[in-house]
């Protein structure tokens, strides 16, 4: 979060549009695609706005070394990491605190949605790669995982689905990009099961009172909902419908 | 894989009796579901810090220190000084710390405590400059958890802000073109306001304020709010691989910020603050 | 115990059908021996990066960033810019590899990958400096490997290659007594020549060209060569715990020259290259 | 060591005080607390000076990975770090090769006072974390770290107790401190088992002749044994006393 | 790599000879003794021009951990390293890319020539030290480890000689040293089992045409087959003469 | 477990007869207790280093090499130049011995040499300074271990030392506000005295000199004492888990006060050194 105040105004112009031309409570485009890395799985790709991002699924597999392994369900392990060229500065490829600590919330967001007792004694390894990044890279991270875990044929409760809303020249607005991370005044990224509405992330940076931490958290959920339909649409059309790989090479 | 199986069965008796008790508004130690533990602030205890306090939540027990140095900005904020929490889980603490870098639960307890601190504007980090891009005032405030048993947020929360509200940071002649000299004369960190966190454990159906490290063993998600003096969250981050309903998360956000009230006399007063 | 004996059992079998094929001059995909797979380069595919591609090379595939940064050049050579090539085996690009810090086999790909670039004079450093020994451009060629299926070497050059090849940096401003400042205006690194990997496999007594990762399984020995457009070649690697003859190594280096050609083509093409 | 002469001079005024007011064979003052942390084993907290220092016991307990453990005696594993914030400068979190050189000097002080043979195949910890430090923190941390092993019911043949003399503005002293340590010639560290005044420690940094080296090791020999009763104290009055815990909070 | 042109002519003189004195096809001074470390089941010390190399095999033994062994053959482990003092700038000691590259071909320079399937589950460890280092140091570091190998008693297909040729001065040259590697054109360094003439490491920095390439290719096998004879007279002088040691203690 | 029992016994029959031996004031290789292995010191071995030395005491050999490059002072002593000592116990020394960084006892004996070296003020690194609080010389010995068999203390004390005493640093031009500009001219690191360690181990009741890996298997204890040539003890280290009499301190700092002298009259000789 940056000045709490100061030149953020212009983040929003007099139309209520934002820097990026969306209104408040518009997400940026999002593409996601489903099966498109041949030796995992399960995998999917996502954009979300400039976010672009890998995620892979490998397991149920064994588990080394072996006392790591819990006797009563898979052990679900996650790597969250940016490639070097992902970001504005070049970033070293070894995992910074904010890495680590974002693998943590993001296996913990995908957990509940998993059933994991349904294979004791492996594991499942979940790797999200940002390849270029965009404000809401966890949440587009948790989305695509999701879909890939799904695709990897993992036995699922629900899908988990994940948006951030935040504060933006003093208004609640759905979907934070970069510069409104940047600039703005707090951010709010959720990931819940849509089916139960059960939340599974949540993480706040910034000020909000009572009344913008309702509002925001329930623009979070909108956004949370409308991410969900993306995800079924992409994993109905891999397997249900022509829409295949991605054949053309482009990200 | 004997005692494996042990380990489960245990564990499920103690699940099924923690729930026992908490449908009837209890819990192990007697408290109430929205019932703390007593808090302890005592500040000023390591004379070579720049600024300390020494935190007792029930048996958690936790040590920050301040320390500060001059500094260089980062080339994207030339106009801000620099601070820094960290956090150390002493192998003294408990019988399952391990000496070594911090673990991702060590990290991600320092950082939610840093952004509380940061995110809260608790530190006016526009004052903390020397000369701008060049010279800043660098605040590193390290807690040493010494003794474990459970909601090492609030503990180290409450530590970090008392320590940071005890800072008296040397004062600095400026000549141009020189260095910064140092001087005898000592100021006070620009507070601007006091944030702390307030953390709630989701066991079975019910949220309780405050856990034990008996009941975070069983706990199934854990939620922790920051809030200020001025009426708003300033932080917050859901643990653990359970999931919160909406009302849960609602109720965490209000018993936030009313505990926090109470905490934040405490800590206060502990620190020896007056605004 | 008894799983080892079958992956050798079975490694031993593979062996034979494969050197059976190749008897026949034919391999297990179809392919003759000095013939590769489908290279597809796509340029500009991360905008963040002053220049990146993503390559496939049959299920192989790879993205390349290039990242310019103000940088100071080592004291032994002050009048040349910085070149920096690195790699690393994504954990989700198969099930072997693990994250952490590049293996011996990733350091060594990503050096060959450096030396290719370096020794064939591909940018011309000498004109990536601002003011000598004190400011030149940092290019960093980061490789991001996606998915494993054999032949990374190659993968890897043609993807580096083509990043750079699609680079635009930033002109800066350079006023005496001041530090370099960054203008709008964008130019192109400077390009000498083209540099590509072409890498054969021995298996048993045959050479095959850009081997899968079926066929690396069992590979006795690599051998890379790089070749430039201008009748060099530049860097070159044996690999493997087995030995190639002097007719294999003169074999492989003509191969080189010839294939480089062909793959020149497609990755000028790819990255919309014109000189 | 400092400047081998130089202002070090005033460190001892013409009545022979030295820079706390203290005289050439005066300890500085000294608080011990035994039992002060909950979860270990054994625990103790001593104020040397302005040191101020935590030691806690966890074992016998059984040794991770298996193949370390011994099959005749305990392994004793030890711990000496400076929190961040013990130091005039802030000390990097990560152990420095002089802590890892006094983690094992204090391991090899401690371990010829204790009975390992009376617990095979197991491993017991100490560590002595110095939460402010002043010079001697290594006597002080194995002073404390023996009153801890006793307080964990560690069968033992005696404590361990360490003090330090060292030459200042030409004299031989008991009881270095930290400036006097900087700006000083010599300091010699030891420690002992005092029932047997068998010497289980031994440092020297500085310049002493022969003289001056004798007349050092008895004064820190004196000091083991000073320190020896105040050790014996604080057990005492945790176990047949009435001065338990630190119930004020106070460091 | 260096300049391609520049000074660089300078490196050869009118008479056809090099900045010290050789001719274009002429080795550096070299001197083998074998089995001078007294540890080492063998060892090897190899002057090699100004390179001081100590080259040590142990094994083969137990390997550790036990699920890294290979029920087929022995596993070879190498490792190049430089000491600090080794080059003209301090090195630092921990094993930079380059030393971990370098000690991966020098490993599958010598597995071609070792009988590995006669020690099932077990390991060889090679390790080569660089104590002072000049041009060709892989070389020379492989050769040494050849001869180690032979005096350790390990089963052998033949030695592994190595040798580097070079472009300096726009002529091809055997052997490059510090300078010619520094100024020069371009370096192939490669190593044989010289009784079969398999290749067993090739590497090549520079720009080399075909004609060459070849040119270069052809004085390095030159020089790996004089090499050889040298490797054979060190042997054989300890096995059967009188040249046993290193008594006078010179490097 | 076995393999351990076995062990154990082959110990305590080794101990015993050791014991046996020492009762009889005899070693096992023939030597009286208080009598050293032969020295050796060759000085100026390699030839890159600015100063060297190889030491050989009986089968113990170490390599010593001293690099010498500019350098900033540490803020709290601008007038001091910079002096380290490290060591490294290379795998090619003994079966015992792993490549990677250095172990606890590998760091004790590096910095107890180091304290030797600084604490007997052997060279005067007020002298080392070229401008004050800016550049310094930075005088780094590394200590390679070739060849493991007892006593390291004093071998790499001697050979830290001899490298010293070869050592020729280049000397500098200063001019105002220039970086210091290397020229031809060498010149002698100041040296003040000549410090060296002599180590006895305890075995059972008796103290020998000078141990050899046989016997520092069975040792209980280790005494190191560094003495200068003014007559001064310097440095001191006890090791190992078993204690030492006061009687045995003494008689250990009496013996290293005499044989320092023979070691120094040997090293000096090695180094060509004349005062």
């Amino acid at each position: 979060m940056g000045k709490a105040g100061g030149d953020s105004a212009a983040l929003i112009n007099e139309q209520g549009l934002r820097l990026d031309g969306r209104r408040i409570d518009e997400l940026r485009p999002i593409r996601i695609e489903v099966g498109i890395l041949r030796n995992a799985d399960g995998s999917a790709y996502i954009q979300f706005g400039k976010n672009k991002i890998m995620a892979a699924v490998y397991g149920p597999k064994e588990v080394h070394p072996k006392h790591s392994a819990l006797p009563d369900k898979s052990v679900l392990r996650c790597r969250y990491h940016m490639s070097p060229f992902s970001t504005e500065e070049r970033k070293n490829p070894a995992p910074s605190r904010r890495e680590i600590e974002i693998s943590k919330v993001i296996r913990e967001a995908l957990e509940p949605a998993l059933m994991l007792e349904d294979y004791p004694r492996t594991a499942i390894d979940v790797f999200v790669e940002v390849l270029q990044s965009d404000g809401g890279s966890r949440c587009a991270g948790i989305s695509a995982a999701s879909v890939a875990l799904a695709d990897a044929g993992i036995n699922m409760r629900d899908l988990v689905s994940a948006c951030a809303a935040g504060k933006v020249a003093g208004q609640i607005v759905m979907d934070v990009d970069d510069t409104e991370d940047k600039e703005g005044q707090a951010d709010l990224p959720i990931a819940i099961m849509p089916m139960s509405s059960q939340v599974t992330l949540l993480q706040l940076d910034g000020q909000l009172n009572d009344e913008e931490f309702h509002k925001a958290f329930n623009f979070a959920l909108d956004g949370c909902r409308r991410v969900y339909q993306l995800q079924r649409e992409a994993l109905i059309g891999k397997y249900f419908g022509n829409n295949g790989g991605n054949s053309d090479g482009g990200l | 894989m004997s005692a494996v199986k042990k380990t489960l069965v245990v564990e499920q008796l103690k699940r099924g009796q923690m729930n026992e008790l908490l449908a009837k508004g209890k819990r192990l130690d007697g408290r109430g579901l929205l019932e703390a533990r007593e808090l302890k602030v005592f500040s000023n205890v390591i004379e070579k810090a720049e600024g300390s306090a020494r935190v007792m939540l029930g048996n958690t027990e936790v040590i920050a220190g301040v320390k500060v140095s001059l500094g260089t900005p980062f080339p994207d904020t030339p106009d801000k000084g620099l601070l820094v929490v960290s956090a150390e889980v002493l192998p003294l603490a408990s019988p399952y710390a391990e000496p070594g870098p911090p673990d991702e639960s060590t990290i991600e307890l320092a950082r939610v405590t840093d952004r509380g601190v940061r995110e809260s504007g608790m530190i006016d980090v526009g004052k903390l400059v020397l000369r701008e891009g060049k010279w800043v005032y660098a605040v590193f405030v390290d807690v040493s958890i010494l003794n474990v048993d459970g909601n090492l947020f609030d503990a180290v929360s409450a530590a970090t802000v008392a320590a940071l509200l005890t800072t008296n940071v040397p004062k600095y002649e400026m000549k141009e073109g020189e260095e910064p000299k140092k001087t005898e004369e000592k100021i006070r960190l620009p507070i601007q306001t006091i944030p702390l966190a307030v953390t709630m454990a989701r066991i079975g159906d019910y949220l309780v304020l405050d856990p034990t490290a008996e009941e975070e063993a069983v706990m199934d998600a854990r939620i922790t709010f920051v809030t200020d003096d001025r009426g708003n969250i300033c932080a917050g981050q859901k643990g653990l691989s359970g999931s919160l309903s909406v009302d849960q998360i609602t109720l965490a956000a209000s018993t936030a910020k009313l505990k926090g009230e109470q905490v934040r006399a405490i800590v206060k007063q502990g620190a020896g603050y007056v605004q």
